[in-house]
């Protein structure tokens, strides 16, 4: 896929009240050229909340249902029931936050995987609770610095499309906003899947990370580019690397970490035995990942 | 009509005018720029415009000066500066 | 045709002649029953609607949420717990003006567990801008739940509506119900359709985005005003079921009450019991008459204080608590009543709470006690039939 | 005159659907009629109550039955755990599935009936996972020593409760056990 | 010690200064900077609890509950989604008898979604049997949440306590409050202990499991009591606070009452406002006062019903809606009154939904509308500054 | 272990509610033997609500909170915390049905998982909501007959124990009320560990799975041999299989699947497709198993 | 002293004399009975008593008659008879 | 007397902060004050607003400040989407960070002090990310133009908020803005 191929049409209106450099905005306008404009939209409380602005206008051209924090994959459940009722066929899209998915939404998200509901799940993961102000949530990461882990968090980040596989769903993916034709590419390809398909799309986010907004892409192409933000789908159970992910297994052909860490505020005072701790979770991951991928040769050839 | 229900319709602008919220702006270069669409597809406001030809024009009226085109673009194209 | 049916599947018929179309629920005693009637009514091919099997309850009215946002007619039932572990979708569901049915089968909240009835519940969502039904009996139960879409969908209500039923004393009683035809239940209740805002991507719009103050307030007010038109609506609607099927309720049920001197106030099954009492004391010599309300909310306060100025003396029965403060129902008939010029003698009684029995005679004593408590000027709330003895240690 | 019935049964036995089973055999002589279970935790082989009040005339009244006019006992194991009579009208009647006149002395003060529905459910082979089926045998026996609704009524209503050879097996039960039960 | 503090950091240094054991929250605007701030608080080891930071405000109450049950001072705090969110875990907690105290910082329930100060949400669940406050000034915030705790475990009560304060309007204003010092703190409440039921295997028991009616009932009623004790309770407290640190507040905060003819009733920071108003009329020879709510829960009916019979007219104030029904405060206020003798004049405002600003002047011309509708004795309610522009399509 | 090593203290009472032949009264039973009397018990919602019998009385001789169905990993969480501060050390054991587990209570175990709370979480699985009557609930198997899937559920079982092992948790097992010892030791096990621990109890229930109540064991065992139900444990990310699953990687192994579904109501009336993709997904889950324990064995001889 | 909480002690028989559910009653057979135990880890009533010696006994005033330890017992030593 | 302040700034220049240190140095004057922020979504470089009310008294007001008598605008940039003499008493005071006499004629009626902060700022090196802090300067030049509170109050709070170097140049920055500040 093409940059030039892309839709030239935009779907969210410009004059929002997204933070300059903003991720999340970025990530909807991805999604709109991906899906055009037949596509029903659910929005959890999020940043994207107050970037749509205020009643009676909004920024959004899509048909959007604005919902409650936890309720995001049920509601989308019920559109999607409405709609097979009444025999439409719009792809139905929740696009909700790390906190909305990972924490108070993850239950009804769980339910509607198990349940295999017809519809397109995609997390944009900013790492916090960026709207109210940069809390933890459980997909913060080790060792970040937010309002309320102050000295860094202490435990790992959820793993949440490893959990999301477990559901034996249709489709699981990850992206980068960094990565837009990569991200479009799994979009368009999961909307055309029936089922239940998630994409999680790491999302930097300068207000919450601490990094100058100009960084946006540079910090998201950095995460993948160290290895700590991998890119790949699993269709039908098998998994696949994507994008530059594809070329990183080597450990040598992986930037170092602590370029990534560097460049955000939030890990500015990691002590070196953190550090350590933080690489190590990612080279865990990759050797999950080689494992995994050898298996599957092993069994393709076999 | 009564409008029972808060339902809202899509509006330019709904933070008003956010180019005032610029402390640096975009210049574009068109000698330097080589069309690659880099920066249209990056800009976090869609306030790059795709002309028909490619080529790109800057909507400063509501550009938030958040750099993201300048520091992608591949061609130095686009430098930030002062407003 | 004549069904012998419990208040269940009372319900289950009354979904089923509604046509919904999308039902989401979650089991929870003792609403199962229609949760598993309308499995049924599914898979059998009987009912074309999509039947979702969420996880919990705040998915279920999530899920009834987005259905009707999309333009289907939407069905679920819970109970207790299960309401108020969706209570923040109920609040959402109508201020997001959406026309969802909902039958609560009441029953007493925990800690400690108890399945039986009580009506805490439902009258602690009693401001969360729904309309709210109680039924008395199994027929009254079938048929409000499908003048309950009518209301809901008018559109000069476009709001959710709750029916409330009592725990086993209703839910699991079987008598006999007149289960309308289809066809004429049809005429009566057409597909939804007038609906001004269904998401599509025809007209995009955005659903419930921030609202700033002044506009927030407007949109209260937009919603106060349709809940005060439900009392003239919910008449029409009734009056229509009258003409077709020949029975109608009203919004207050008033029982040997023009000529009554002492009155029972309630809601629910047990209003049957109290009407018992009535007959009983009538014969008796007791001008005693009952005042059920079938509308609890909006609370019929101009209804109320217009027919009770003319009572001497108002036995207010709650089954149910607000600790500290007493009966629900009590502090409401009070309030409506306080600018009348004849106010009655009122007292409370806090009775079947916990799912404690409330039988035909324990209402003659309840008359007996408010005539006398009437003489004495004593207006203060009774516990009815407490037993204290279990909390010694 | 409304009839106030109270069954006493064990989980797995029907008296939850005896109790209904009467009440629609009411229905269909233009009666009116109400019946629940007592609603705990029905554990299979536990003791278990259901109720039905039948009466001419619609009523209004939905609390629970206190003071039965009839009791009916399904399996007279109960008869060790559960006071059956209480709250039974002095004149009220008891029936009781047994073999012998008098399972229990103390029921004596009352007009009592038996039959041997364990028998006749039995040697018509209606039994479940080792539970013997008494549930419309007892329905006959009621209908004989009080005549709330005929029993064709009542054989019409097991007949419409279950279709083909089971209805017609149950019906049969409850006849058999019509003209078996005797007054002690 | 004076500083300058939000009435959220208010919050948090009373929690602080109450040497809460173990914290569980969860962010919402706008009561994030509590959180925030006991996050700082225990990770610089000022504070030694245990903080859990779950994934939702139900699992918030849960882990309070847990906490609790075990024995432990436990704190939260919340706001109005977060709240509905919980709210069964609100109500188990005080069926459960446990001493939690959480501060709500109210706000608007959406949809569509809004952020602004309103009373909606704390009064949705003023029948959970929690006791409640609301705050007019940060300072009485910091004390009323320390005094929570001494109420809270007090053996009368052994009852959840919740403390209402305004978002924005007072949970981020900064304004100057004495923190006392921790020592005296400590005197005037020692460490959790004399709670006559935790979880410990030297004496097992069963927390919560089913109750029969009866039981039920009884259990009902010792809460019931439990809840009568309060306004007692109160008193002592806050004398008790008084003595030690020279301020108290009592149960109803009564500004310029006594010989008042016209007074305004409401809650929360914005009685501040209506109070200067009353100075700015008493000046232009008007008998105006206020009566603000400190305690709203147990509703002090006895206490308003006495003090207000000798009044003329009083405005109730509501920043809250029960659609169709108007203000919740209004009801009970009336409802207390039904009983008197003299009953003065109510009139009802609907005022600031939404968020929006009551400011001094308005609540001038609520006096001024009052002395009004008193001569002509229109007694409905009004919606005060609504703009219903936005609503035309 | 032995049989006869067991403790002989009971730490719950006969004569109480739980049905004839009921796996979760057993299960607890067999907990009571693995941690003794100085143990914390949270039960939510669920038959053993019922089974503790009605206030002022229980049945539970182990100090119990009972807590609402959605509510008990956080409630533990609770526990666990005042312990902590409290400078006390007793195991916090929740034990939960299914559907408290696997729907309405997941979001709470996730989240408890995350923090890695000191707790052992035991979830005794019936395969539906049985307290309230036999609903469906995530983790009953595909083609299971309740009284909301009449015709047999459509969708495949939740993997809680797979999806809690996606948590990065110390310690996750399954086990079964068939294999009492080896549920003991795992209990013993968990209860040492620190940090937050799963087990997964497989609970055969006559009333719910529709088979004589003498056959609760017996089901339980079928469910092993037949494969349907394999025993493993996952500590610190190693999988081992357990008891009998030990020796039934091999497919010749195991007996028929059939044997086991043939022997409960629930499953009376399969058509031979469902049955076919009922053994499908299973042979698919030996596979991934015996993948991963290749890939294991691969890695520690290198 | 009054109970303000809902709180319960351990007590035997919380849903009375479960015997009398029963319809089939397990019967031991001493001479077969090995002493193994697994009637006893097995029953979930835990009215198998298990006596100092490893010998067993049915607590027939709670065995629900469930039938688990008759057709567990290795040694069919256990037998269900109709009551 | 209250003073009344509303300030006008963009997100990040620290307009609420000076509001609270304004409020802070009152309150070391034995004075009452408050501050608070218009809450909404504040961006980074989107126009804020935000308040402080001095008082000798303490009184009760807790609503927000709609006819302020003094407006502080840290930007004037803020002038071109902003009426930020919306509210302004006909007597108040208006005083903006600017090089230039009036940045808009509009604002010729009221009484007008104007200080060039950024010029203060930058050669103090207080600048963050890009942005220059001017918060700290306008409170000098605030307090030239209505003595609410003494200049070393000012300093004092501002050294209190922030200790060592960063404390003592934002003083500074208040000082020199105290002086160079000037009416029109
Ligand atoms: C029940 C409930 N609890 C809390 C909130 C407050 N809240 C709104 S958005 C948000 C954070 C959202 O975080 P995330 O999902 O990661 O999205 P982001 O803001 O980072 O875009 C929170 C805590 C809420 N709206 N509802
Ligand atoms: C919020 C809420 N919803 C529903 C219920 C009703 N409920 C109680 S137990 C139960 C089923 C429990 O199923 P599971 O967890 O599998 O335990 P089991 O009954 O099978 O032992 C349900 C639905 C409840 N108590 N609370
Ligand atoms: S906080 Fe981050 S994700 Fe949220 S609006 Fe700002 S830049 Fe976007
Ligand atoms: S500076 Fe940012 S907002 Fe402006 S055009 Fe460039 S990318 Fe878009
Ligand atoms: S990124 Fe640079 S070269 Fe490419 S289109 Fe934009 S300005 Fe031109
Ligand atoms: S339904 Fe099953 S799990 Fe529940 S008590 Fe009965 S046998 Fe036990
Ligand atoms: S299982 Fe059989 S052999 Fe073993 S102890 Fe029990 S009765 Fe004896
Ligand atoms: S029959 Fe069942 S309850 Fe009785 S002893 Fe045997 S296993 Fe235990
Ligand atoms: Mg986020
Ligand atoms: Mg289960």
């Amino acid at each position: 896929m093409n940059i030039k191929d892309l839709d030239r049409e935009e779907y969210i209106l410009s004059g929002n009240s997204s933070c300059p450099g903003c991720p999340a905005s970025l990530g909807f306008r991805l999604i709109g050229k991906a899906v055009g404009k037949n596509a029903i939209i659910v929005i959890p409380a999020s940043c994207m909340t107050i970037i749509q602005g205020a009643y009676p206008n909004t920024a959004l051209i899509l048909p959007t249902l604005n919902i409650a924090f936890a309720a995001s994959a049920a509601a989308a459940s019920g559109i999607s029931a409405a709609l097979e009722i009444r025999g439409k066929n719009y792809p139905v899209i929740v696009y909700a936050g790390d906190g909305g998915t990972a924490d108070i939404g993850l239950q009804a998200l769980s339910g509607a995987a198990e349940r295999n509901e017809n519809i397109t799940y995609i997390c944009y993961d900013n790492e916090a609770y960026q709207n109210t102000g940069i809390q933890r949530s459980s997909a913060t990461p080790y060792g970040a610095w937010t309002t309320t882990t102050l000295k860094g968090k202490q435990e790992r980040k959820k793993d949440v499309p490893k959990i999301m596989a477990s559901h034996n769903i249709p489709y699981v993916a990850t992206a980068s906003v960094a990565y837009p034709t990569d991200f479009i590419e799994k979009v368009k390809k999961a909307i055309k899947i029936k089922g239940f398909k998630y994409i999680h799309l790491h999302a930097p986010c300068p207000t919450g990370w601490r990094f100058p907004s100009e960084k946006t892409i540079e910090v998201g192409r950095l995460a993948v580019q160290t290895g700590v933000w991998i890119l790949y789908e699993i269709e039908n159970g098998i998994l696949k690397l994507t994008g530059p992910s594809k070329n990183l297994l080597e450990k040598s052909a992986r930037k170092p970490v602590r370029e990534y860490l560097r460049a955000q505020g939030r890990f500015q005072y990691l002590s070196d035995e953190i550090v350590k701790n933080f690489c190590d979770d990612i080279e865990e991951k990759w050797n999950e990942i080689g494992m995994i991928l050898n298996l599957q040769n092993h069994l393709s050839t076999t | 009509m009564k409008r029972v229900a808060a339902i809202s319709f899509p509006s330019k602008g709904v933070a008003g005018k956010t180019g005032v919220w610029r402390i640096r702006k975009p210049i574009l270069d068109r000698q330097k720029c080589v069309k690659c669409l880099i920066c249209w597809i990056y800009c976090p406001e869609g306030t790059i415009l795709r002309k028909e030809d490619d080529s790109i024009e800057i909507d400063y009226e509501y550009c938030k000066g958040c750099g993201v085109c300048a520091n992608e673009c591949p061609a130095r194209a686009i430098m930030m500066v002062e407003e | 045709m004549i069904r012998v049916l419990t208040g269940n599947h009372s319900v289950a018929y009354a979904a089923l002649l509604s046509n919904v179309e999308v039902i989401s629920a979650y089991p929870i005693t003792p609403q199962t029953q229609i949760v598993e009637k309308l499995a049924e009514f599914v898979e059998t091919g009987q009912l074309k609607a999509k039947y979702v099997r969420v996880e919990s309850e705040h998915s279920a009215m999530a899920v009834c949420i987005g259905a009707s946002s999309a333009g289907a007619r939407t069905f679920t039932a819970t109970s207790s717990h299960g309401l108020l572990y969706m209570s923040e979708m109920v609040y959402w569901a109508s201020a997001a003006r959406l026309p969802i049915v909902m039958p609560v089968v009441c029953r007493t909240l925990g800690p400690p567990w108890n399945i039986w009835n009580e009506h805490t519940d439902f009258l602690l969502v009693r401001d969360y801008g729904w309309v709210q039904f109680f039924a008395e009996s199994n027929q009254e139960l079938l048929d409000t739940v499908v003048q309950a879409y009518r209301i809901a969908e008018d559109e000069r209500v476009l709001l959710p509506v709750m029916v409330g039923l009592d725990a086993f004393t209703l839910s699991h009683i079987s008598e006999p119900v007149d289960v309308p035809e289809m066809d004429l239940v049809k005429k009566f209740l057409p597909p939804r359709s007038n609906i001004p805002y269904v998401l599509d991507p025809s007209k995009p719009f955005t659903f419930g985005n921030l609202a700033y103050p002044s506009h927030h307030m407007a949109l209260k007010f937009m919603h106060h005003t349709s809940m005060e038109n439900v009392i003239k609506v919910v008449s029409e609607v009734d009056n229509e079921w009258n003409k077709i099927f020949g029975r109608s309720y009203g919004i207050l049920d008033k029982f040997m009450f023009d000529d009554a001197r002492v009155v029972i106030l309630t809601i629910g099954s047990s209003a049957g019991d109290a009407k018992e009492a009535a007959k009983y004391l009538r014969k008796r010599g007791v001008d005693a008459g009952v005042l059920r309300l079938r509308l609890t909310n909006p609370f019929p306060a101009k209804e109320i204080s217009n027919i009770l100025s003319n009572v001497e003396a108002v036995a207010v029965v709650d089954r149910n608590l607000s600790p500290g403060n007493g009966g629900i129902i009590l502090e409401k008939v009070r309030s409506s009543l306080y600018s009348s010029k004849n106010r009655p003698f009122i007292k409370g009684y806090l009775a079947g709470l916990g799912g404690k029995d409330i039988t035909v005679k324990d209402y003659v004593k309840i008359f007996e006690k408010t005539l006398e408590s009437y003489k004495k000027g004593d207006s203060g709330t009774e516990w009815f039939n407490l037993n204290l003895e279990v909390t010694n240690l | 005159m409304i009839y106030e019935i109270r069954f006493h049964g064990r989980g797995g036995q029907g008296a939850v659907t005896a109790a209904e089973l009467l009440v629609k055999a009411a229905v269909t002589e233009g009666k009116w009629g109400q019946s629940f279970p007592f609603f705990g935790a029905e554990r299979r082989g536990a003791p278990v109550t259901a109720y039905a009040r039948i009466s001419e005339e619609k009523h209004f009244i939905h609390s629970p039955i206190t003071e039965p006019n009839i009791v009916v006992v399904l399996d007279k194991k109960i008869l060790d755990v559960v006071d059956v009579t209480d709250g039974l009208k002095e004149d009220g009647t008891l029936i009781i599935n047994s073999s012998r006149s008098f399972p229990k002395e103390s029921l004596k003060k009352f007009r009592t009936c038996i039959v041997d529905a364990t028998k006749i459910a039995v040697s018509l082979g209606l039994s479940v996972a080792g539970w013997v089926i008494v549930n419309t045998a007892m329905l006959g026996a009621i209908i004989k020593a009080v005549p709330i609704v005929t029993i064709e009524s009542v054989m019409n209503a097991i007949r419409n409760n279950w279709s083909g050879r089971i209805g017609a097996i149950n019906a049969e039960a409850a006849r058999r056990a019509y003209e078996e039960a005797s007054f002690l």
